[in-house]
Formats: C-alpha cells, structure tokens, sequence
C-alpha cells in the first residue's frame, strides 16, 4: 500500500487537522466525535444543512462545508458512515431556531445512522428532516432491494441546499428542493482500478490490465458488471445512455452535469472525456447549462470517473449559480 | 441449568474483543468482494473499545459510557451498545447497536440468567436489528445467521436443554445459516447493490455474527 | 496502460476539444496548431501574458487562462514543449500593442522553442519579454548545468503576472514582478508511482511497494534520489528542510504556500500532509497567509506531490487576493 | 568521388523516418531512464511528418511547408527544418529543426555535391545546434555523437577520401563518441537535472543522432 500518510488509523484525523489548519476562515473541526461546522454557524433563523457520511470521498462532504452550501459535515471512519452521536453534535451545533435538513446517500449504514441521531435530535427538541440520495441507476433490481445508491447527485443537492437555506427557504422547502433535484438527477461510474482502503492495506479488488468495471460506486465495491476497457468514447457512450435512457427529460431540457474524477484520473483525461459527454448529450437534444468537471466526489485514489445529470428547472439554475465560498466550490465571492 | 453469570458476559466480549481482532482481515476480505473492505476494520475498532470501556468500568469507581456502574447486566449492555454506537459506523455499527440496546432495555436479572432468559434476550436484540434494517431472512444479511440460531435455541430451551445445549444447537443452525448466505443474491445492505454478483461470497455480517455465537457457545455455556 | 483515452496520438487534441466545449464563456482553443485564448484577448494596451509546456501537467497551463491570468497557453504534446509556430500564433492573437510576457519553465525544450518563438515574433514586429521559471530546489549542483527546473512557481507566477497586467502594469513591470516571484520562490516534489505517458504506453520508472522517489520534476523523471517509502512526517520534514534552507526568509516572513498534488493523490492525503507541513512552518517562524491546496501541476496520473513556497510581498499578495476566473481558478467573480 | 544527390538525400530522410518508427520504442525506453520517455516517439511524430511533407512535395506542383518547390538542396532542407520544428516540440525538435535551416542557408549546390561539401553542411549544422543549446562536448548530448563524428569526416574529407569513405569514418566516432554518453554525468538538457543519477544510461540524443549517421553512411556514399 502506498499512501502519504502515517498511521492508517490517523489517516482521518489527521486529515481534518490539516483541513482545520487551511481553512480557519471558513471551517471549525471539532473532535471526538468529529464533525466540521461553518466558521459562522449556527445561522439564527437560517435552515442548517447537515450531510455526512464514510471518509475518502474527499473533497465531500467537509470540502463543501462553507458559505452558500453545508453547514456541517460528519467524517466517518473511510467508507465507514458516521456514527449517530457524531451527527446528533453536528446538528445541534449548527441549528438555529430553524431546523436541520440532513442529506444522506442511500446506504444502509447512512440511513440508519442518520436515523437514529434524528431520534436523538427530536429528544433534544430540534427539528429534523432527511433526504435521502439514491441517483445511481448502476444498480438493477432496485425496486426489490433496498433501492440505488446516493452518488454524485449529492453535490449538486448540497450546492442547491445551501443556497435554499441562504435565501431563507424554511426546512420544509430546503428539504422539497432537495427531494426535487434528487428526483430529476441520475448518476453512473466506472472505474479501471481499485482504491485501498488504508486499515485494509491492500485494493479492495482485483482487476488486470485489460479491464474496467462499469457501474461501480464510491467505495471501492464491485460494479453492475466488469468488461473489456474500451475505448473513451465507447464507455462514455455506455454511460450516457445508462443515465439518460433513466433521466425523465425531454429535448431541449437543461441539465447540471458532473463529470466526476474518482480521485487519481488525470484532468487531461476528464476533459477529452467531457469532450465525449458533450457531443452525446447534443445529439440527444440535452442542453449542458451548468457543468462541474473535476474531482468532487471520490474513491481514494481510484481511477475512473462518474457522470451525473440533473434536469434543471429556473429555481434549482438560479440556487446553483448563487454564491458559495467553501474549500472546494466557490464562485460569486 | 448452568447459569449466565454477568462475569461471563464479560468474558464474552472480552473474547468477542481477540475474536474480531484476529479476523480483521478475514472479515474485511468478505466484505471487499461484495462490500466496501471494512467489516472486520469496524469490528474490531468496536469491540476493542467495548474491551477497553469495560475495562475501565471494571478498575473501581469510573463510571461506564452510560454513567451507570457496571455491575448490572442492564449497565453492561448498555454500556456495550453505547460503546458500538459511537465507535463501529456504518451498517453493523447502526445494527448491533440497536441490538445490544434492546438486550439492555430487556433484560430482568440483574448478575445472572438461565439459558431461556439469554434466549429470549437475543430475541429481543435480533428483532432490534429488524427493525432498524428492515431486513428478511434471505435478504443475505446478518439475519439469515442469527434467525435460523434463534428458532433453534427455542426449540432446545423449549425441550428443556441445558444452556449449554441451547447454545450448541443455535450455534449449529447459525453456521448453516450463514453458510446458506453465499448462493443469496443479496437484497439488503450494501451488497444489495451488486445484484446476481453477490452470489458466491458469504456475506460478511453473517459470518461475524456466527463468531459471536461460536463464542457465545463456547463461553456462556 | 489504462487510460481513458481513445487513441494515444489523439490525448492532447481530444482534451483541447472537451476544454473547448466546456469553458467557451472563459475560452478560445485554436488547433494546428494548438493554443487556446482568453475568450475576451486580445485585450488592448494590457501587457499579454502567455505561457505554455507540454501537455500532461493539467489544469497547467489551459485551465489558468482567463480573467486576471493568462492571456494564452500553448500546450505541447504530453511531457513534449510546444513548438515555436505554436507559441508564435498565440503571441500574435493576444498581443494587445503593449507586448507579451512568455513564462517559461526552464527545461532546455521550452526555453529553446520560446526562444525560437520570440525571434519569429520581434521580426514580427511584436515586443516579447521571456522569464524563466527555475523554482526546483531538488536539482543539485545547478551552478554548473542549465541550473534548476521549473515547477510550481510558474503556477504562482502566473497569478501574479495576471493579475498585474490586468492592474495595467507594462510589459518591463510585469515581466520585473514575474522575475521577483521566481526569486522568491522554492519547490520539491516526491512520488509514490510513475506516470505513463499515452504514446509510450508504459510507466516511465519501476518503483516498488516500499520506495518512493525524493526531488522529482514534473515529466515522470527519476528524482534526486530513491528511499524507502516512510511516513508522512518525515517526507513532509525533508522537504521543508530541503525548500526552506534554500529560500531566502526570515522569521515571521509571510508565504504564499502551495501544496500540490501530483494528479493521482486523494485529496485526503493532501490535507494530511498539509496538517504537517502547517506544524513545521510554524516552527520555522514562516506565516502561511495564502494557500493552495490541489492538483494545480501536475504528471499525469503519477502519486506524489510538491511543496512550493513564495516569500510574498504586500504587492504580490494585492496581486495575488485579486478577482481571477478561469477553469481552475476562481475568486473575487 | 560519389556525389550526393537530392534523391539520396531524400532517401535518406525517408529511411530516418522508417529508422525512427523502428526505434521508437528503444528510444523511447532510453528517454525514460534519464528523461521524460519522449524522445523516441518525438522524432517519430516529427520524421513522419518529414516524409509526408516530402511526398506531398514531389508529387507534382503542390509546394512545401516553406512555400517553395522541393527541386532544390536549400529548399527541402528548409522543409525538413521547417516540418521538424513545427511537430517535434521538446529540446529535440529544436536543435534539430536549427540543425537542418542552417544547412538549407548554407548550402551552395542546388541538386549535387561532394563529399567535402556534405561534411561542411553537417558543420554548420551542428554549429547550429551549439549557438541554440549551448552545450559542450561532454555534457551528455547529441554533441557528444556530432563533434567526434564531425572531426573525423573531417579528417578523412581532408585526407582526400572518397564521400563513403568519409561517412564511414564519421560512423566510427559518432559510435564511440554515443557509447562515451554512458558513463557521462548530464550538465545539459532533461538529464541534467538528474546529477549523478543520469550516469550509467547513454543519452538518446546521442543514440538517435547516431542513427542518422548511420543511415547517412549506408544512403549517401
Ligand atoms: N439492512 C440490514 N439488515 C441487516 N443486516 C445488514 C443490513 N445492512 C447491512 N447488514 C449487515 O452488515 C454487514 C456489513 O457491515 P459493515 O461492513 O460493517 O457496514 P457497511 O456495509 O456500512 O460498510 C453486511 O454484511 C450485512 O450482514
Ligand atoms: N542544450 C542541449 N544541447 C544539445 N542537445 C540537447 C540539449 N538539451 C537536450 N539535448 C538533447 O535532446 C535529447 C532529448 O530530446 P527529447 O527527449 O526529444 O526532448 P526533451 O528533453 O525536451 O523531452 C537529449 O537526449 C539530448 O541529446
Ligand atoms: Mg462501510
Ligand atoms: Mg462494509
Ligand atoms: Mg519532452
Ligand atoms: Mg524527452
């Protein structure tokens, strides 16, 4: 395993050491259990939005953490969710009067964790609602299992939240914007190599040189189903059409697209990738108003990339283009 | 009956504690064929720090993660379910701390218990599990352990075998259970996600928690 | 070699295109040959700045090319400088009338094929100042060869050079803070793995499980020297002590600090190594006042990343703080 | 003595590019230990482009890249120079693309010349290569392959011997002057920045300009 790091127990503190030491002016760490707050919350009368969950997908979720988007992040251990503690502090560091929208992928360890500090919150008398994150159409079978898994749409949920909250939207609306771009965004990944989880020590799984796994998720897992690596145009193309023949759109739609590195893809690569994605998306009539082309939501040091599309209406462009000072997004400040 | 002495239960998860530590990497390599490669990373981080807060109960006077002294089977669990709450995550985190829970709210004696009291509290303990994961048996989880375990220790507790016996018995049914998961398409948890290819893997949780009862049956006996 | 690319032959071109399709509003990419504009140049009676090298170090150099940085980039083949026709054209369509600032990065191919490029553009009639970046503190005995490298600096310079020229500085004025920046500044990098460059198709160097190269540039060069692999604390002291001894600082000297991934680092691992890099220079009495943190130059897909600091005066930190949009750098708009 | 003539000197640009796809790989490799692992596929992309330029020349009425017919000695140097400095890139295309213009400025025949003649184009050529690089002999360069080389074509030219004999001689010290590169420590180029790392390794430069001589002694005696 080759890592810059110390200990693979430390990895996650230490890493939110590092982010308390570079953003003071935006973030406050706290410690055991560890959560990571705006530098100015709680916002009095504001709906606070919370996300959390595994470590190694940085820069989500304390990368996001800032003015116009979260309001606290929980860090679990690396791909392991946060605990319900962790998030019960988080919450009630950032509430203020107004309620806490909390934005959970869909995975089993999430959702109950978030619930059960949802339990504890309403003990304590704070307002809570959760959406729930389930984009990516990588997984088949859903309607009989515990449904898709929350990728890349959490992003743009978290982008589009904060703003909402901003603007003084209550919980209730901040938490139907969020079930709304949930329900209009579609997501898919791939991946040429494994990620090592560092108290595992060694890749997650195996793959040769001359293969690729399609319609992976953010942690390493295996995906919808391994083939021969192709060429870039072919898997975009793979891709696209996993995620548009899902996405209810119609010609001319506007979307939000994420062209998402999985944390060792070289940009080079994302933009001859982007390359594809635009002209796919011309044919198919789907107009690219709004684009983010880089690392946001990662697997360690995978290579691979991931593709999401949200079908855009004016609220959800006006929200995105609003203001957002974090370590990770900013533009308009 | 040979009873359940909460010295025991200590032992136990003591026991639980060197168990998961030397399948670390056994349960993690289960989970990265149908999973994220931590199970057993999770485990063990919990269950050494449910050693280490009994432990620190135990050396007199400190009080436990729950404030309660240590001296009861109620204060125990707790302490073992607030212990695993905070420090597992994820999945198994959120589960058998909802497990250990409902044991701790369930539980009647206060330093001892006969097998059908242990059987009845894992009844409890497994329904928290279903509860808060709104897994079946099938779903290729750790229920398809620790359900057909369950029906076995009430059928031996019911017949009247020893504690002992019971746990033997359960443990029998645990490990076909768990050996059961790796033709189940997984329908719950993150394996879920993988479809037909988590067929062929036995599902880690499964396996965890068969260890739990091996040494239950070997400790509590 | 994994790589999502179509063809090898293909990497530089098809990226350009996908920078094309996604930044029209912040550029202009032109081919055969390649460079890409600000979508506003040329900017009249503002002092142009262009810079260029080979591809493969994104977003270095196209993704800084915008409002309040650069005017051009000129971007080779991958590792490969761009040729003098190349660098000749974008000097024409940027020249504003006030003349062109070209940074070079000292590397024999660059500075030669700048050099050819500003010959072909005074008998153009186009006033040309060339800086020569040479940051890399890991280059040893540079008195008696072509001297160091140039790293991370130029992407500091960059910056900087912008932002004066949008400020209006002359061409003498620009091209004098280029050169006060590249004093000022020292940089060393490390790897974990090496790259592949597309068209050789397999890595540069062998590295085993347990090593790590120490001073390496940005091309998947062998470094100063090969070591066994060791914790973050100690690659992180190391290289402190090799930039720090060698820049010209006192204590309470303020810095702008640049920690860089080198394109297949998590972003994890850059924020634990910036926890200790944070420590030492407190220790060293040097104050970090602004901070990058990210892949900015990067090999490829290579592991490993570079320290670069600039002991910055009140002038470059105004010119620094100023409002800068561009693909990959973004404040102030 | 033999004259060399524009068809030769074409073949042997053509033979270049066939040598410079072969050996792009071997170059390539020798480009990786000390370099950047581009050398090879540089001279490939820019020779490639030399024969193609060549061809689109001499087939009939279409002009060149420097807009002049192919039909003269200056004019295909001055494409070759011109098409290598448009697609090579790096310190090769550079030095090289100079190597050729100075030739194309200082050549006096227009379709013939003697041996003597070739070995003072090379001269300045490599004085080309000088004045932009400003490296020595001895520094770890295709220098090192030139000046050696140069001195002996020299020697052989003034010693009256026939364009073969001349370029046979070249070979010779260009192959041990190449060789000399290994235990050479790097002052100039990519290597340089190597130190004593960059010993051990022959320089590619020096290897792909070898080549050319090389095929210079087999096409144009
Ligand atoms: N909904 C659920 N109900 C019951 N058991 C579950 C459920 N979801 C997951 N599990 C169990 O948890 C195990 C995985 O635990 P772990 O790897 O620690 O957490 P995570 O899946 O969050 O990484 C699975 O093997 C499975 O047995
Ligand atoms: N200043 C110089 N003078 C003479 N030859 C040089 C100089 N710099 C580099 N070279 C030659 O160029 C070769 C490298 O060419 P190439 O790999 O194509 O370009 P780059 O070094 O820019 O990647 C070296 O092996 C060396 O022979
Ligand atoms: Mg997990
Ligand atoms: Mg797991
Ligand atoms: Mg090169
Ligand atoms: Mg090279």
């Amino acid at each position: 395993m080759k890592k810059l790091i110390n200990l693979p127990g430390l990895v996650v503190s230490e890493a939110l050491h590092g982010m308390q030491a570079a953003h003071p002016d935006l973030l406050k760490v706290f410690f055991d259990p560890n959560y990571i707050i705006r530098a100015d919350a709680p916002l009095k009368g504001k709906t606070a939005v919370v996300s959390g969950g595994g470590s190694g997908h940085e820069p989500m979720h304390g990368g996001f953490v800032g003015r116009g988007m979260l309001h606290a992040a929980c860090p679990g251990d690396v791909f392991t969710s946060p605990t319900p503690d962790q998030i019960l502090a988080a919450v009630k560091a950032v509430d203020g009067g107004a309620g806490v929208l909390n934005i959970v992928k869909n995975y089993s360890g999430d959702v109950m964790n978030f619930e059960m500090a949802a339990e504890l919150a309403s003990d304590e008398g704070i307002k809570t609602e959760s959406v729930v994150i389930n984009d990516d159409v990588a997984v088949k079978d859903s309607l009989y299992t515990q449904g898709r898994r929350g990728v890349g749409a959490t992003v743009l949920a978290e982008k589009i939240c904060g703003a909402a909250s901003e603007r003084g939207y209550d919980l209730k609306k901040t938490a139907g914007i969020c079930r709304a771009v949930n329900e209009s965004s579609r997501s898919m990944g791939m991946a040429l190599t494994s990620c090592t989880v560092p108290a595992a020590g060694k890749p997650t799984f195996q793959i040769s040189e001359n293969e690729m796994e399609i319609g992976i998720g953010i942690h390493g897992e295996p995906g919808r189903e391994r083939l021969p690596l192709k060429k870039a145009s072919e898997i975009t193309g793979m891709m696209m059409d996993a995620v548009t023949s899902d996405l209810p759109y119609k010609k001319g739609d506007r979307v939000i697209l994420m062209l998402n590195g999985m944390g060792g893809t070289p940009l080079i690569e994302l933009y001859l990738l982007y390359g594809e994605v635009y002209k796919i998306a011309k044919s198919k009539g789907i107009l690219i108003s709004r684009k983010l082309i880089g690392n946001y939501i990662t697997s360690l040091e995978m290579q691979g990339f991931s593709i999401t599309l949200l079908k855009a209406d004016d609220e959800m462009l006006g929200l995105w283009d609003d203001p957002v000072l974090t370590p990770a997004l900013r533009w308009g400040i | 009956m040979n009873m359940v002495t909460i010295d025991k239960v200590k032992d136990w998860l003591f026991a639980l504690s060197d168990i998961y530590s030397e399948n670390r990497e056994y349960l993690t390599e289960l989970d990265s064929a149908i999973g994220d490669a931590d199970h057993g990373i999770n485990l063990d981080r919990g269950f050494s720090a449910v050693r280490a807060e009994i432990e620190k109960m135990s050396s007199g006077g400190v009080q436990g993660a729950a404030g309660q002294s240590p001296d009861s089977f109620s204060s125990l669990f707790k302490t073992v379910s607030m212990t695993l709450i905070k420090t597992v995550g994820g999945a198994s985190g959120a589960l058998l701390g909802t497990f250990f829970l409902r044991i701790s709210q369930a539980v009647k004696s206060e330093k001892e218990m006969d097998g059908r009291e242990l059987v009845s509290l894992f009844e409890k303990g497994v329904e928290g599990i279903k509860m808060r994961g709104h897994a079946e048996e099938g779903d290729k989880t750790m229920l398809d352990t620790w359900l057909p375990a369950l029906r076995a220790m009430g059928d031996a507790a019911s017949s009247g075998g020893s504690t002992g016996e019971i746990l033997s018995a359960g443990l029998k049914s645990a490990e076909a259970g768990m050996n059961a998961t790796k033709d189940m398409k997984a329908l719950k948890g993150r394996a879920s996600y993988l479809g037909e290819r988590s067929i062929g893997h036995l599902d880690p949780g499964a396996v965890s928690s068969c260890l739990m009862i091996k040494a239950a049956s070997e400790i509590l006996r």
